[in-house]
């Protein structure tokens, strides 16, 4: 994992995880595998960081901004990942510009379920972090992290089209760091990590169910007097 | 050279004989193709370049188009593409004919003595040197196929345009039975 | 154009025996509006589509209203005469006076006239309660922009309406079945992670949320555990 | 004639091709990681807390904890909690503060009203925008202390406002003092054994 | 598709028709089977969330249901539970693409409904906006509809490079790029500055070069002309049952425009003409919308010349504690999209008891199916394209 | 004429009379270098080591020309736009940006290590089939082309109808992908595919018959050679500087963007209408590989335009000639490709039905008539004097009256139009 | 005489036709039996070019010239046939050989 | 070794052949060696814009095109006598051409037939 300039993220907490503690037998393991494996993981991480494809994918005021950094005046280009691409099966990057309604959950998960691997998801602004502004809605999903996991959170409502090239590059920063092998490996080179996100049911009052357990669980409890 | 032969006779055959037996009409055009490939790669090992070409513009490019139209307008509706399993006493009956053919020809083939027909100067097969990929059989350039069509066949040129034509007019008019209201529309 | 009585008293004579009357508006726009009875609606609405002075060919807006049943309070000065002596100025007594008014949904229609650049007339139709009786009939037939936004009354507040021709839910899916823009409807409950609630929201997170041990000792307005242990170890 | 129209469309993108190598308007990407773009002063994307004085933050929030501004804010993203004690603000007078106050910025529309219904001048507009993260729920919470910033960090950013607000901020200050002072006198005066008031700030900015 | 079929499926195109059930079945096995294909909600080109479910006869279009609801925000139920002044920035998020609009129509029927006066200035301010709105959404819709009609990405561009430059105005002035939750009741929220001026100024006087070279890059594109002429016709007298407004209407011939109509604002200080098309195809519709970027330079080079000067927002105006008297308006204006309204009902406390929109792209996708009978997947397409939608205001 | 045969057959070869020894050793250098490479095999081994040789090199610069055609393609689509397009990715290892000049490799391994997935209900061996199907036949189409004065593959009598041969399976392939996926968006874009293909095969085939025509040869030697010389040393005597030529090389190119689905062509992958088309359902390298088949589809095509019709590679001048052939054609080459670029950067899509319109009732009888006009062409080649303008005008006029004509007919109905106001 | 090249190819093409020959007689499909016939005369031209080759030499091409108008001739038939297989199967909806003798009546 | 002259088309048909496959066999040994496959059931439905697939797309298409293909079989092979006639056009005798005009002519007018017979729209 990449560590995070405290520069970068100005408004947050020092969140820098530890790196985890690499134990004698890991790093003779490394020390096997050598150099190949270094330069091969360095190659590796070089080809899916610079040739993010995004989906073709906008939900709502969001995707304007997000069309908006993939235009003249941003250029998303830049960084490789202006192939939107409008088939998931293309696609690496599925941004989730927007908010996110109830009704259309099931439809951003099974396209997330329908692209192949290695896949990232950017939940850009508010709606699609946490419901945003129409959170209280009672078709609004309170952020698409109940339901597929997402490596970066842009914040902003909606962000500007600066602040998703710079989750772009966090994101980039994030794949150069992936481990080949290991138990740090991401997600999608280990065999032991499932892939899937069950797609949720149209129920008579909300979603069911209204959160995958396995991706989203909420964080102890903040409670707080009226 | 024979080796060569042999592979694209055998390709052709399997490709074939696996085509008329498929179930799956789609994958049956599409092998029937490839076999019509084979049988171009038997023109061009024959070194008849021209034939060789045309077989392929005139089939993997165009006949291949209208069986593929054929197969998908003719499906039965939503039902897969899979054909119903023909008779099996039909099947039988029409191995024991193919069978009895392909005996009587290969009994006449192996018969005849080739000996006497063979053009002299025809190398029986050419192996080995690599030096002189030249041919000495009958060679024909497009030249000379323009040649022999436009002097001695510019009559039968003629009657395969007329062919043409008909077929034409025919296909056009057994396949667009609607044509005149089609016409109407057209603005 | 002519105003809202006006073009009562009209139908009226068009109509006799419908149910039409003015609801006038307090508010400072003063849009005044009329209110159809169902029986006459649809003709009603052809008539004032095809009227020549009206022409009101566009139905701009179509929305329902939700009137839960409530209780009103009213009240009222009564100025008894005192009868004892009836030249004394009257006595004034205030008398409140309870009400359920029913509850009803009401569909609301903004006409405009393109051909005589004027509007708005608007009308009103009620049903009878909210429940069973949540009946209209459909304009859709005389103004083909009812269409969506009539399926949308009957998605969200759950009017049906009589005559529409594709009467299916519209914004929420199929299988949904409330009608969420009424007022007593409750929402899905997904506080699971709330950290700024407050207010209405409050209440809905504490739900999700059982008072923490830690916390309990904090001065929360929250209720604090249950100290029945407690009391079972000193029998 | 036929191909006319599509000559000139490719004309137009010729021109744009050949401009884009030295015409800046027409090139006119902004090369984001190196350059960034100028923003505008009114720019506005999350609110932060302005206190007086950088070197103590939590001292000199402006803030008095009135949660009008969580009340106003549409989708309630502030959250309040008001001391138990007061302190002394700026100008020395007592004055409640927040004990906690959070803004979830995962929620935060950035539509300013906050800063509008604010009283105190207290919460303003930061126009910081790289703040993608990997983690949602602890680095989009923002809690009192990330939220301050300090007086000299808003006429940084917004500078023509924050003067304005200075000015209005010191006018108000001296009416409250000359007031404080008539009272004190007039207490002096009248002798009158009663705290002086304290005077309120109007509610309207 | 038989002749009789294909008479039956011209008369419906041409026929007010106003049954609303148009559901036609053709099945004639030689023609192949019904094709249901479902186009959206992802889908590149239905402009956000919005799915149509086409029936298809080879590629002809023989059914089209329009399935809403991707992105129900429940903004009106939202607006119930929040202040008057709470909705404003909600406003924004409705047609994202002309947050000053909206913003300027909700406060209109606040306006109404309150009976608060706007100052002159404010006035003028919100026509320039307005018409630099206008000209920002008309300009991405050409960008879209090109995208449609399958240009890579070029007229889109432009388009949003011209956005840029009106985003950069909105944004130095309100303070973001979109959501720009400026107007307020009784007036606007800040006064722009005499730069901000030169800068509209400037703006308004180059973008008619940008429209040229625009026009020149597409509007005589014979690829364009064919794709976009004769195709998706609209009759005047469906497009007024069906409650059709703004460009849409005019592009059928209608002559209907609120600025005229309504008159509201300053806008009858201003000379400027209303074009109308006479097919009302998608072609129509398109070049409607750029006729009308040029009279909206017009009118704000008028309303920058007249710009008096004044207050911006009426001094008796509230901002907070704002409880309009017990009772309901309709406002509303034209918006670049066409006619959007807000309905408000207040019972006297600082929520209102009703919050409605009217939404104009959701009335004017009432006729989707009737446009698209009888094209194919392509034109459906393009005809979507020129209806200009924005999921934000359909679904809301 | 093969290009594996021995070095002895290379120096038969007429040689240019301006050629000098110099320039002839450039233009000799592949092939120098290939056998200097290989001259220490045993002779039997060495053919097929030359063979493989020259079939890598092929492979080798069309591989780096395609990828390098997609990165010009993204730049230039990008300046077009006003914006620089790709130019950060480094060179792997370093950090050295070089214009992004790394982007198309790190696209390659993307696409390498990304998850190959087939749907369920597919016909899962036509899925697989279908772009290496395509990729084969497309590179089958590089045999016949002459890169330089001595490169040539393999030289075949009837070589420009071997291309078109091998051409014409591709649409096969783009059926299989659209078909197999099971997708019913693919099977519009198969069906759209065949169609199109069967529309613009046609008028590809019939706009060089004209050169076949004055050429008098089917070998695609013989008609470079055929275009080599200049008209007064200014002129080269390419068919594009004829009528006809000009003529058959703009219905050669219209039909060639088609053939290769490039934009305002691109039907079967309409993005804004099909999603990816028969495309929809591929991932991983297997999309690549349709990716790269097109790009070399597209590359062997402008290929086959240069040498019908511009010349191959001769030098456009005397004065020029001292630059080796094959830089000729690899410049002539970039200037299509960037041609197809400027063209997709500009155009919108057609229609389906006007698509096989402009086909049918355009295309066809314009190359049709073309053909006739050739045939004059050559017949009035004795023609002199006065009678050279004549025969000028006369073709001339063959050409434009019937594209004024029949565009006049294809865009009946349809004009700019003329709006009314109300004030 | 096994590597002798034209009993070879002989034996080849008479393989072939009897493919053919046996796909058409055997399969109710008249897709396929249209086929089986196209693979006939393939097999045909296969003669005419073996023969062309290791024949007697006659004109120079006239194998080729058969092989051509052959291949003409095949190409409409193919037309012509599935054109027919359409119409027939627009009439009813059917097209396997034995149901379609119905057309006689 | 054959020296065939077509030998090198053959290698090279088989070479371009085996390209492709090698990249994919490349591809392969990467999820062989450090990519499990991570199928599922929503992955391996087909694409229909997120929503569940519903009907088979391999379903009886209508192809009015399928006119266009006959149209061009027949024409292909009218290409294909062509191109030997125009190889030795500048040597054939004048009733040589004429009878090619006489081809000629009669499939034009076969095209001319099916364009008025509006065989050439789209449907
Ligand atoms: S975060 Fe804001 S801008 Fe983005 S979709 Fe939600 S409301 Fe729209
Ligand atoms: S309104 Fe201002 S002073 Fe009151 S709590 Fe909010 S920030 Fe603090
Ligand atoms: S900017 Fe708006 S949403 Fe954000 S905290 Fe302030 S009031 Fe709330």
């Amino acid at each position: 994992m990449f560590k995070r300039d405290p520069e970068d993220c100005p408004l947050s907490q020092e969140v820098t995880p530890p790196p985890p503690a690499v134990t004698e037998a890991e790093r003779d393991e490394l020390r096997r595998q050598g150099i190949l494996l270094t330069s091969l993981q360095e190659l590796y991480t070089w080809g899916n960081s610079h040739s993010v494809w995004p989906l073709n994918f906008g939900l709502a005021c969001c995707a304007i901004e997000m069309i908006a950094a993939s235009m003249a005046k941003f250029d998303i280009a830049r960084f490789g990942s202006e192939v939107f691409r409008p088939s998931p099966r293309q696609a690496d990057l599925l941004i989730v510009s927007g908010t996110v309604t109830k009704k259309m959950a099931p439809q951003v998960i099974r396209l997330w379920n329908q692209m192949p691997e290695p896949k990232y998801c950017i939940a850009m602004g508010a709606c699609a972090i946490s419901g945003g502004p129409f959170k209280q809605g009672y078709n609004v999903l309170k952020g698409i992290d109940r339901f597929i996991p997402v490596d970066i959170y842009i914040p902003g409502c909606p962000p500007r089209p600066e602040a998703l090239l710079h989750g772009l590059v966090q994101l980039q920063k994030k794949i150069q760091g992936f481990k080949l092998t290991g138990p740090d490996a991401p997600r999608h080179l280990r065999d032991d990590q499932p892939c899937n996100c069950p797609v949720p049911e149209f129920g008579e009052h909300d979603l069911e169910p209204p959160a995958n357990p396995e991706v989203w669980t909420a964080p102890p409890a903040i409670v707080r007097k009226d | 050279m024979t080796a060569a032969l042999i592979l694209i006779a055998v390709f052709t055959l399997a490709t074939a004989a696996v085509a008329l037996s498929l179930r799956n009409l789609i994958h049956s055009a599409l092998l029937l193709i490839a076999s019509w490939f084979g049988i171009a790669a038997f023109y061009l090992w024959a070194g008849a370049e021209f034939v060789a070409f045309a077989q392929v513009l005139v089939y993997v490019g165009a006949v291949s188009m209208v069986v593929l139209f054929a197969v998908l307008l003719t499906r039965r509706s939503r039902a897969d593409t899979v054909i119903a399993r023909d008779s099996v006493e039909r099947a039988i009956s029409a191995v024991i004919t193919g069978i009895a053919v392909f005996g009587v020809l290969v009994a006449a083939i192996l018969k005849t003595s080739f000996a006497r027909l063979s053009p002299a100067g025809v190398p029986p097969l050419q192996s080995g040197t690599g030096v002189s990929p030249v041919i000495s059989a009958p060679t024909a350039t497009v030249r000379d196929i323009g040649m022999q069509l436009m002097s001695a066949h510019a009559a039968a040129l003629l009657i395969i345009g007329i062919l043409l034509t008909v077929a034409l007019l025919g296909a056009v008019v057994l396949a667009a039975q609607d044509a005149p209201e089609s016409k109407q529309e057209s603005p | 154009m002519e105003s809202p009585e006006q073009i009562r008293d009209r139908l009226l004579a068009r109509f006799p025996g419908a149910e039409i009357s003015v609801v006038t508006n307090p508010g400072i726009a003063a849009q005044h509006s009329l209110l159809l009875g169902a029986a006459h609606a649809r003709a009603i609405a052809e008539f004032l589509r095809d009227d020549p002075t009206l022409k009101l060919d566009q139905c701009s807006n179509v929305t329902g209203i939700d009137w839960p049943e409530k209780e009103i309070v009213e009240t009222k000065n009564i100025s008894t005469p005192d009868p004892a002596n009836p030249a004394a100025p009257p006595k004034v007594v205030e008398q409140k006076t309870k009400r359920l008014q029913l509850g009803f949904l009401e569909v609301v229609y903004h006409l405009y006239s393109i051909t005589h650049r004027h509007g708005p007339v608007i009308f009103r139709l009620r049903t009878g309660n909210r429940t069973d009786q949540a009946t209209v009939p459909s304009l859709t037939p005389v103004w083909r922009s009812c269409e969506f936004q009539e399926r949308e009354a009957f998605d969200l507040f759950g009017i049906t309406f009589d005559g529409h021709p594709d009467l299916r839910r519209i914004l929420m899916w199929d299988e949904f079945k409330d009608h969420p823009m009424r007022r007593d409807y409750a929402e899905p409950d997904d506080y699971e992670w709330e950290p700024t609630p407050h207010g209405t929201v409050l209440e809905k997170t504490k739900a999700h949320y059982p008072p923490p041990p830690a916390l309990v000792a904090a001065p929360t307005v929250l209720p604090a555990a249950p100290a029945a242990p407690v009391k079972g170890a000193t029998p | 004639m036929l191909g006319t129209g599509l000559l000139q469309g490719l004309g137009v993108t010729a021109k744009n091709f050949v401009g884009s190598f030295h015409d800046p308007a027409r090139l006119t990407t902004i090369e984001y990681p190196e350059v960034k773009t100028k923003l505008p002063e009114a720019y506005r994307n999350f609110p932060f807390l302005v206190t007086e004085n950088a070197t103590d933050p939590m001292g000199t929030l402006r803030c008095v904890a009135c949660q009008i501004c969580e009340k106003e804010c549409p989708p309630q993203c502030i959250y309040i909690e008001k001391s138990k004690d007061k302190k002394p603000d700026a100008t020395g007078k007592p004055q409640l503060f927040p004990a906690v106050f959070a803004i979830d910025t995962s929620v935060c529309m950035s539509c300013q009203i906050c800063v509008e219904v604010c009283p105190f001048e207290a919460i303003k507009m930061d126009q910081v925008y790289e703040i993608a993260t990997t983690d949602r729920f602890s680095a989009l919470l923002l809690n009192r202390e990330q939220l301050a910033k300090s007086n000299a960090y808003y006429h940084e950013i917004h500078p023509t406002e924050a003067a304005e607000v200075d000015a209005r901020l010191a006018a108000e200050r001296k009416a409250a003092e000359e007031k404080a002072a008539a009272a004190a006198a007039a207490k002096a005066a009248a002798a009158v054994a009663k705290a002086s008031p304290v005077a309120k700030p109007p509610l309207t900015a | 598709m038989s002749a009789s079929d294909h008479a039956a499926l011209s008369s419906q195109l041409s026929t007010p028709h106003v049954g609303g059930a148009n559901v036609r079945e053709v099945h004639d096995s030689f023609h192949g089977d019904l094709l249901e294909v479902s186009m959206g909600p992802h889908h590149p080109s239905t402009h956000g969330v919005f799915r149509m479910i086409v029936t298809l006869d080879g590629e002809t279009i023989v059914k089209l249901k329009p399935v809403f609801g991707y992105l129900h925000r429940n903004h009106e139920k939202l607006g119930e539970t929040v202040t008057y002044l709470g909705s404003m920035p909600y406003t924004d998020r409705l047609d994202y693409l002309s947050s000053m609009t909206n913003n300027w129509a909700y406060a209109l029927a606040v306006e109404k409904l309150a009976g608060q006066a706007v100052p002159e200035r404010a006035e003028y301010v919100r026509v320039i906006l307005a018409e630099l709105t206008r000209l920002l959404n008309h300009t991405c819709l050409a960008g879209f509809l090109m995208q449609d009609c399958g240009c890579s990405g070029t007229p889109l561009m432009y388009a949003f490079r011209e956005r840029e430059y009106i985003l950069d105005l909105f944004e130095s002035l309100s303070g973001s790029r979109m959501m720009c939750n400026y107007q307020r009741f009784g007036g606007c929220r800040v006064d722009p500055s005499a730069d901000w001026l030169t800068g509209a100024q400037k703006l308004a006087d180059r973008y008619g070069t940008f429209l040229d070279e625009f026009e020149t890059l597409l509007t005589g594109n014979e690829i364009i002309i064919a794709r976009t002429q004769g195709v998706g016709k609209l009759s005047p007298e469906l497009a007024i049952s069906a409650g059709v407004t703004g460009p849409m209407l005019r592009a059928t011939g209608v002559n209907y425009d609120l600025r005229k109509v309504d008159a509201y604002g300053v806008y009858p200080r201003f000379d400027f003409r209303v074009p109308l098309g006479d097919h009302g195809d998608v072609y129509d519709r398109y070049m409607i919308r750029v006729l009308e970027m040029r009279e909206s330079i017009k009118i704000l080079q008028q309303a920058l010349a007249g710009l008096p000067a004044g207050p911006i927002m009426d001094p008796k105006a509230k901002l907070r504690s704002f409880r309009p008297k017990a009772g309901e308006a309709y406002g509303r204006i034209e918006g670049p999209k066409g006619e959007i309204g807000f309905y408000l009902l207040s019972d006297g406390s600082p929520n209102p008891y009703r919050y409605r929109i009217r939404p104009p792209s959701f009335i004017n996708l009432t006729v989707l199916e009737d446009m698209c009978l009888g094209h194919t997947v392509a034109d459906a397409v393009i005809i979507l394209g020129s209806v200009d939608i924005v999921l934000g205001e359909v679904d809301r | 004429m093969t290009l594996p045969g021995p070095l002895t057959f290379l120096l038969q070869l007429p040689l240019s009379s301006a050629a000098g020894a110099a320039d002839a050793f450039l233009e000799r250098l592949p092939l120098v270098a290939r056998d200097w490479v290989t001259s220490w095999l045993p002779e039997p081994w060495r053919w097929l080591v030359n063979s493989l040789l020259s079939i890598a090199i092929i492979l080798s610069v069309f591989g780096l020309l395609f990828a390098y055609v997609t990165l010009a393609e993204r730049k230039i689509l990008g300046r077009i736009q006003n914006r620089p397009g790709p130019n950060r990715t480094p060179i792997p290892f370093t950090k050295l940006r070089f214009f992004g000049l790394a982007q198309p490799f790190a696209d390659g391994v993307k696409s390498l290590t990304k998850e190959d997935v087939v749907p369920r209900g597919a016909d899962h061996l036509l899925h697989f089939l279908a772009p290496v199907v395509l990729l084969a036949f497309s590179i089958l189409t590089f045999a016949v082309i002459p890169y330089g004065r001595h490169l040539v593959p393999v030289e075949l009598n009837a070589g420009v109808l071997y291309f078109f041969a091998a051409g014409a399976a591709t649409e096969l392939a783009v059926f299989m992908a659209g078909w197999a996926s099971r997708n019913k968006y693919s099977l519009l874009a198969a069906m759209r595919a065949l169609a199109q293909l069967i529309s613009y095969e046609l008028p590809l085939l019939l706009a060089w018959v004209p050169v076949v025509l004055v050429a008098g040869t089917l070998s695609t030697t013989e008609i470079v050679a055929a275009q080599a010389g200049w008209q007064f040393n200014v002129i080269p005597h390419w068919y594009v500087f004829t009528p006809w030529g000009a003529a058959g090389f703009a219905i050669f190119m219209i039909a060639a963007l088609a053939e290769s689905n490039r934009s305002p062509f691109d039907l079967p992958e309409a993005e804004s209408e099909l999603v990816a088309g028969h495309l929809t359902e591929y991932s991983g390298f297997k999309y690549a590989l349709f990716f790269m088949a097109e790009y070399f589809g597209m590359i062997a095509l402008s290929g086959m335009a240069i040498t019908l019709f511009l010349g191959g590679w001769h030098a456009p001048s005397p004065y020029l000639e001292f630059i080796p052939s094959y830089v000729w054609f690899m410049g002539k080459l970039s200037a299509l490709l960037l041609g197809f670029i400027w063209i997709r950067a500009t155009f919108p899509r057609l229609r389906m039905d006007q698509l096989t319109r402009f086909a049918w009732k355009f295309l066809v009888p314009l190359a049709l008539i073309n053909l006739g006009n050739a045939a004059f062409w050559s017949l009035s080649f004795h023609w002199s004097g006065p009678f050279q303008i004549l025969r000028w005008l006369i073709s001339v006029l063959v050409v434009v009256g019937p594209f004024v004509l029949l565009g006049r007919k294809l865009s009946a109905g349809v004009a700019p139009r003329v709006y009314r106001y109300a004030v | 005489m096994s590597l002798d090249p034209l009993p070879l190819c002989l034996l080849f093409s008479s393989a072939l036709v009897c493919l053919g020959l046996i796909g058409a007689l055997a399969r109710s499909n008249t897709i396929l039996v249209l086929l089986g016939i196209e693979l006939m005369l393939n097999a045909a031209n296969l003669n005419f070019i073996a023969f062309w080759r290791y024949g007697p030499v006659t004109s120079p091409a006239t194998g080729v010239m058969f092989v051509m108008f052959s291949i003409a001739v095949a190409a409409a038939e193919a037309a012509v046939g599935l054109a027919l297989i359409i119409a027939v199967y627009r009439h009813q909806k059917n097209i396997r050989l034995q149901e379609a003798n119905r057309l006689k009546g | 070794m054959d020296a065939h002259p077509y030998a090198f088309l053959a290698l090279f048909a088989a070479v371009a052949v085996a390209f492709p496959l090698a990249l994919l066999a490349v591809a392969q040994l990467w999820f062989r060696f450090f990519q499990p496959p991570k199928p599922s059931a929503d992955k391996g439905a087909v694409y229909e814009c997120g929503i569940a697939a519903t009907g088979d797309s391999w379903i009886q298409f209508k192809a009015h095109y399928y006119l266009y293909a006959i149209l061009f079989l027949i024409f292909d092979v009218e290409v294909l006598f062509l191109l030997p006639f125009a190889v030795t056009f500048t040597t054939l005798p004048v009733g040589a051409l004429v009878a090619m005009l006489v081809f000629i002519l009669l499939l034009a007018e076969g095209l001319v037939w099916a364009w008025h017979r509006g065989h050439l729209e789209w449907k």
